[in-house]
């Protein structure tokens, strides 16, 4: 922000300025774009010219520079502000008011305006003008009126500068594919780019990194794009450059350790999970290995749910995973109905049981959807309606 | 004064032959033109090269042979011919129209000449083609001209409304090269008409589906063929770069690259 | 920007022209096409109702059209022509030359030439097609650019200096 | 292309070949893949329930249709069992280990004691009708005369019809009562003629009817069901009646009262005067059933089911005979012979399942199906028929 304001009287000096301005906004990519062109009309003033240009500064510049004199001058006053409401805070609170820093601001805020709004962005904040008013974007065109960026006029030059430089990228390994051939060498399947467990960056993500809004017809094109320089042979020489847009997707097995089974009194395998959540329920279970395929819920058997809808809960993990009949289940529960309970067990089971089988079938687990927790809850009554949904019975007359 | 002048004249001569010997440009005009020993303002400079009728030498960039080379000859077939590119053709071989290569290189020495002058002014040149097959070639070409590139959508309104469009005060480009004035639907590129409407003057390849009533400087020729396209935008690069290079020379600034590349 | 909007009335100089005329834009002012437009103005001004003219398109025809239309009856088109290679002949081209030369070393029938000029030219493919399997390993790369750079190449070779009139060029 | 796919087609037709050989081994796989009882191994033709012992454990055995007609048209099999009866077309019971045991208690009887009382009891559908219709069935071949309640709390709970009875505060269920004379009748007549017992004294109903002594009981039965008003009485004549022969030693009764905790219930569903429930001991029914099941005869033995299902809400928390009973039919009953009906062990289950699949009862077959319905069901025989209702 600062430099962004510091334009003005002294802005014809340091053209720099411009270039490292907008590397501050955007990204080090679209830095990148910036310090590569090669436009020819940078204006550095060296000795003996033969002819001199009579400055002129464009309309566009002349409106730029004009609102950056207004917010220039109003963050001044805010500032300003700024620094006086912070005294007047410290002498309230009885501190040095030069050393109070804004930790000690948001502190006095929180104790003299307790809030009880939920949302923390919600309540009252005293923060320099920096953090508040957000920061003015920087001038995309030099004194003369002339963009900085070759698709200026596109509208959205950084993304179709990416669609450039991705055809870019797969125009050099066609010509480096074609000059392997010649030389009789082929791609190495071996290193080819694995993209499984990966997928592009998000549309939001995108645009962050673009500091552009794009439509979503143009993220598929932008997908596409990149899924074709994927496939050509030898895409692993342009890695980095995928890498740039590529994410791993989540893999939840793998970011979940696997618990090791204990051992108890009868020498017998044995996981315990904790916290088994579903509806108002909670309990823990216990997984036996070796046992029979008794079950004890509460210290009673399957006949603790009535209801074969919560038995069929309990006993599908265990069917799943081919498990019936060669484990125990100890599983203590409450809160909640039949049908929370049996799902809480169910969950606990579930978990439990990735001790017992191996990686494959905890994988198949958890796309049977065994592993994820269910964190649907009752929905509240309205009021002017029966219940959640259902609306009173409305007769015209 | 003139003595004066001739000798500075003859000194920057000798100086520049030994700098840049192979090159086919620049000839002897800066040198017996340029006679002031301070530095005189640049407006005037553009008013005494107006005089010249190619004062940056554009008519050696290509020969006709270059233009047959590249397949500019070839027109669509006759049932697509708009009437108004008549004059340009030389004929029809069984059925396809082939342009009078004299006519469109005369056309394209003039188009050149003025995108060259254009850059030596400063001004923005903007390239436009709504081909997908040649759209990263003019994109590539237009980023090592340093000039501007649009070979996407065209919103509407880009250049009547760029001040809402840009959310700021905008300077709209000052030359308009299409290298095919069709869109890809195969009529007419809206940015003709803004570019006629904002009175920015257009330079357009026009095939023999196209108009070229709107177009200031039109060359015919084939807007298809990669090759094509190719060889007018390293024409027009070139071009460009001309201009700019002189602007460069005259404002003082020494380029290293001069030097490197002889 | 102080303008005319009606790109369908004159041309954007006449417009132009007219405002500063009117005083609306001041001269100073003025695009900086302005000058290069009075300098080198096109060679049709671009009026958007530019009448079209009506000049008829002729028919362009070879005298060998004959025998290539007699050849091209005869023989079945079977050839793949790779249109970035210029250099390689067609194989209606190379019979229109054999033809040619025939008819330059001996005047007979046209009958008879035609025939003998399809015996040899299928005597030349055979011969041909062997060297060929052994050219093609060391082709060249064909691709645009090198092509553009050969022919600016051979132009710089067969023709020091263009010959155009460059007064007379601009001076229409 | 061509050579690829002339490769691809041989590969393509063993694909198919192992496909169909596959489907063919699944249609044909619940009879020759599994390995399957022979009929032997859950069936038995033993018929003779005075002959069952270990060895048909667990096994299916066929009542024949007149006899089942005999035993359980006024009821006595439970109705969602009755429905499977009508769709497998034959009434086939499994010999329960708790079955044997009591068939064995009342084979070693010393018939000159007092009669002995048998309680059954267990967790809600674990077969305590039916091993008490295996009990009748033994009753019947071993020529005992049966008095049999199929389930009491159908009069507590839902009485067809009540009348004040003539002894004061007491409510009448004349219908019932009749209901259950035809259904002595039905399952008596054959032996009752055989024995032709007689009454030994006069029974005076009304002023102009009366039913001298020396009559056989089947009249006296037959006059209760012609004159409903006096059905309660006739069947307190008829118990005492019984009572009496069988500690004269001229017949053996056999009391199969299912339900019998609703004797001992604290409240009922009858009215009495004044629009107020009344406790069972008020109806005219209860006293002769609590008397036949005192322990003051002999030659008779008693078998009686205490079932939560009895009871009403709020007094249904276990199944075990004292709570159910109360303090009062407890100590009515003791001391008596509790028989502990469980749930079906691991060779029944396999039984019954084969039975099932026998009777094609269950059709769909797939890997471990047996394995589910173990666990689902707990190997609980009402709950595994209500399971199987839709496979």
């Amino acid at each position: 922000m600062a430099v962004a304001l510091r334009f003005g009287s002294n802005f014809l000096k340091n053209n720099i300025n411009y270039v490292q301005n907008i590397c501050r906004i955007t990204d080090s990519y679209t830095a990148q774009i910036q310090a590569s062109r090669n436009f020819g009309t940078e204006v550095t003033v060296k000795a003996a010219p033969l002819a001199v240009k009579k400055q002129k500064v464009s309309q566009a510049m002349k409106a730029y520079l004009e609102r950056a004199r207004e917010n220039d001058e109003f963050m001044k006053t805010q500032k300003l502000e700024y620094q006086i409401g912070k005294r007047h805070l410290a002498n309230m609170m009885g501190e040095d008011p030069e050393t109070f820093t804004q930790e000690d601001i948001d502190n006095a805020i929180e104790y003299l305006f307790p809030s009880g709004l939920f949302d923390k962005r919600a309540r009252p904040l005293m923060k320099s003008p920096e953090e508040v008013f957000p920061a003015r974007k920087a001038a995309e065109f030099d004194e003369t009126g002339r963009p900085f960026h070759s698709m200026f006029y596109t509208g959205r030059p950084n993304f179709f500068k990416l669609l450039y430089d991705i055809v870019e990228e797969m125009n050099n390994l066609n010509d480096l594919e074609e000059r392997m051939l010649r030389r009789g060498t082929r791609a190495d399947p071996n290193q080819k780019v694995d993209f499984t467990g990966f997928q592009w960056l998000t549309k939001d993500q995108l645009e962050a990194i673009l500091v552009e809004q794009i439509n979503d017809l143009e993220y598929t094109n932008f997908t596409n794009a990149m899924d074709r320089l994927v496939s050509l042979p030898f895409s692993y020489k342009s890695r980095d450059f995928i890498n740039k847009f590529a994410k791993p997707l989540l893999d939840q097995t793998k970011q979940l350790e696997i618990p090791k089974p204990q051992f108890d009194a009868e020498g017998r395998q044995f996981v315990t999970t904790y916290e088994c959540l579903r509806k108002t329920a909670r309990g823990d279970v216990t997984v036996r290995l070796p046992g029979t395929g008794k079950i004890t819920i509460n210290g009673q058997d399957i006949t603790y749910f009535e209801e074969l809808q919560s038995r069929e809960q309990v006993l599908f993990p265990l069917i799943f995973a081919e498990m019936l009949g060669k484990v125990d289940i100890e599983a203590n529960v409450e809160g909640g109905g039949p049908s929370g309970q049996a799902g809480a067990i169910r969950w606990g089971i579930a978990m439990s049981l990735r001790s017992f089988v191996d990686q494959e079938m905890v994988e198949s687990m958890r796309l049977a959807g065994l592993l994820q927790r269910d964190y649907r809850r009752r929905e509240r009554k309205k009021y002017g309606q029966e219940g959640a949904r259902r609306k009173y019975t409305w007769k015209k007359r | 004064m003139l003595q004066n002048s001739l000798k500075s004249g003859t000194r920057i001569f000798t100086y520049r032959n030994v700098c840049a010997i192979p090159k086919r440009l620049q000839q002897t005009q800066v040198a017996t033109n340029t006679p002031a020993t301070e530095p005189e303002n640049i407006a005037v400079i553009e008013e005494r090269i107006l005089k010249h009728p190619d004062y940056f030498q554009v008519h050696n960039l290509f020969t006709v042979r270059d233009l047959f080379n590249a397949r500019v000859h070839y027109g669509h077939k006759e049932g697509s011919l708009d009437d108004r590119m008549r004059p340009y053709i030389y004929g029809s071989r069984l059925g396809h129209l082939i342009f009078d290569l004299d006519i469109t290189a005369a056309h394209l020495r003039d188009a050149l000449n003025i995108a060259a002058h254009i850059a030596f002014r400063d001004g923005i040149i903007l390239f436009f083609n709504r081909n997908a097959l040649n759209a990263h070639l003019v994109e590539k070409k237009a980023i090592e001209a340093g000039e501007f590139s649009h070979t996407r959508f065209w919103r509407g309104g880009i250049f009547t409304n760029a001040n809402v469009q840009f959310g700021a005060v905008t300077r709209l480009p000052d030359l308009c090269i299409f290298l095919n004035t069709q869109n890809n639907i195969l009529t007419q590129h809206v940015a003709v008409r803004d570019s006629a409407k904002m009175a920015i003057p257009t330079i357009g390849i026009v095939d023999t589906n196209c108009n070229p009533n709107l177009i200031t400087y039109p060359v015919p020729g084939n807007d298809d063929s990669p090759a094509a396209i190719e060889l007018y935008c390293n024409l027009f690069k070139a071009a460009i770069l001309r201009g700019k290079e002189k602007r460069k020379e005259l404002l003082g600034e020494t380029e290293n690259t001069n030097s490197s590349k002889s | 920007m102080a303008q005319s909007r009606l790109e369908k009335i004159g041309t954007i100089f006449t417009r132009v022209n007219g405002l500063i005329k009117a005083g609306a834009m001041k001269y100073e002012d003025r695009p900086i096409w302005f000058d290069l437009y009075t300098a080198f103005p096109p060679k049709l001004e671009p009026r958007f109702d530019r009448p079209a003219p009506d000049t008829k398109i002729k028919n362009i025809f070879y005298a060998e059209d004959v025998t290539r239309a007699k050849f091209h009856k005869r023989t079945k088109q079977n050839e793949t022509v790779n249109f970035l290679d210029t250099r390689r002949k067609t194989q209606t081209q190379n019979f229109i030359q054999i033809y040619e030369n025939l008819k330059t070393q001996n005047p007979l029938d046209d009958e008879k030439l035609f025939e003998t000029a399809v015996e040899l030219l299928a005597e030349q493919s055979k011969n041909t097609s062997t060297e060929k399997s052994s050219e093609a390993t060391d082709e060249i790369k064909t691709s645009l650019s090198n092509d553009f750079a050969e022919s600016l190449d051979k132009e710089g070779r067969n023709k020091p200096g263009v010959n155009v009139d460059i007064q007379k060029l601009f001076s229409e | 292309m061509l050579a690829r796919h002339s490769l691809k087609l041989p590969r393509l037709t063993n694909m198919c070949a192992s496909f169909c050989t596959a489907t063919a081994e699944a249609a044909a796989e619940p009879l020759y893949n599994r390995p399957k009882l022979a009929p032997t191994d859950y069936r038995t033709g033993e018929t003779n329930t005075d002959l069952h012992s270990k060895v048909h454990e667990a096994k299916f055995y066929t009542i024949a249709p007149e006899i089942k007609k005999q035993l359980f048209s006024g009821g006595g099999l439970p109705r969602q069992y009755e429905q499977q009866v009508k769709t497998f077309t034959e009434t086939c019971l499994m010999v329960r280990p708790a079955g044997l045991e009591l068939i064995n208690y009342i084979r070693n009887t010393d018939f000159k004691r007092p009669a002995i009382r048998y309680v059954l009891y267990g967790d809600n559908g674990v077969g305590k009708t039916l091993i008490m219709a295996h009990a009748l069935h033994y009753g019947l071949q071993n020529n005992f005369v049966l008095v049999h309640v199929p389930w009491v709390p159908n009069w507590m709970k839902r009485p067809k019809e009540t009348a004040n009875a003539a002894q004061e505060g007491f409510i009448d269920l004349p219908f019932d009562a009749a209901a259950w004379l035809v259904h002595f009748k039905t399952q008596n007549t054959n032996l009752l003629t055989k024995l032709q017992l007689k009454t030994s004294k006069d029974y005076v109903w009304s002023k102009r009817e009366a039913t001298p002594a020396g009559s056989t009981l089947l009249e006296l039965v037959e006059h209760g069901i012609a004159r409903i008003k006096f059905a309660s009485e006739t069947i307190a004549a008829l118990l005492s009646e019984l009572k009496q022969h069988a500690s004269e030693d001229k017949c053996k009764v056999m009391v199969a009262i299912d339900g019998f905790n609703a004797f001992f219930h604290p409240e009922t569903r009858v009215f009495g005067d004044h629009k107020q429930r009344i406790t069972p001991d008020r109806i005219t029914l209860t006293q002769p059933f609590l008397d036949i099941t005192n322990y003051n005869w002999t030659n008779g033995v008693c078998i009686l089911t205490v079932d939560k299902i009895g009871m009403t809400e709020g007094f249904m928390e276990s199944y075990m005979p004292r709570y159910l009973l109360g303090k009062e039919g407890f100590e009515h009953l003791d001391p008596f012979v509790p028989v502990r009906v469980d749930n079906y062990s691991d060779k029944e289950f396999a039984s019954c399942v084969q039975y099932y699949l026998d009777r094609n009862w269950i059709q769909k077959t797939p890997e471990g199906f047996d394995e589910q319905l173990k666990y689902l069901s707990n190997k609980n025989p009402y709950t595994l028929m209500q399971l199987t209702r839709s496979l």
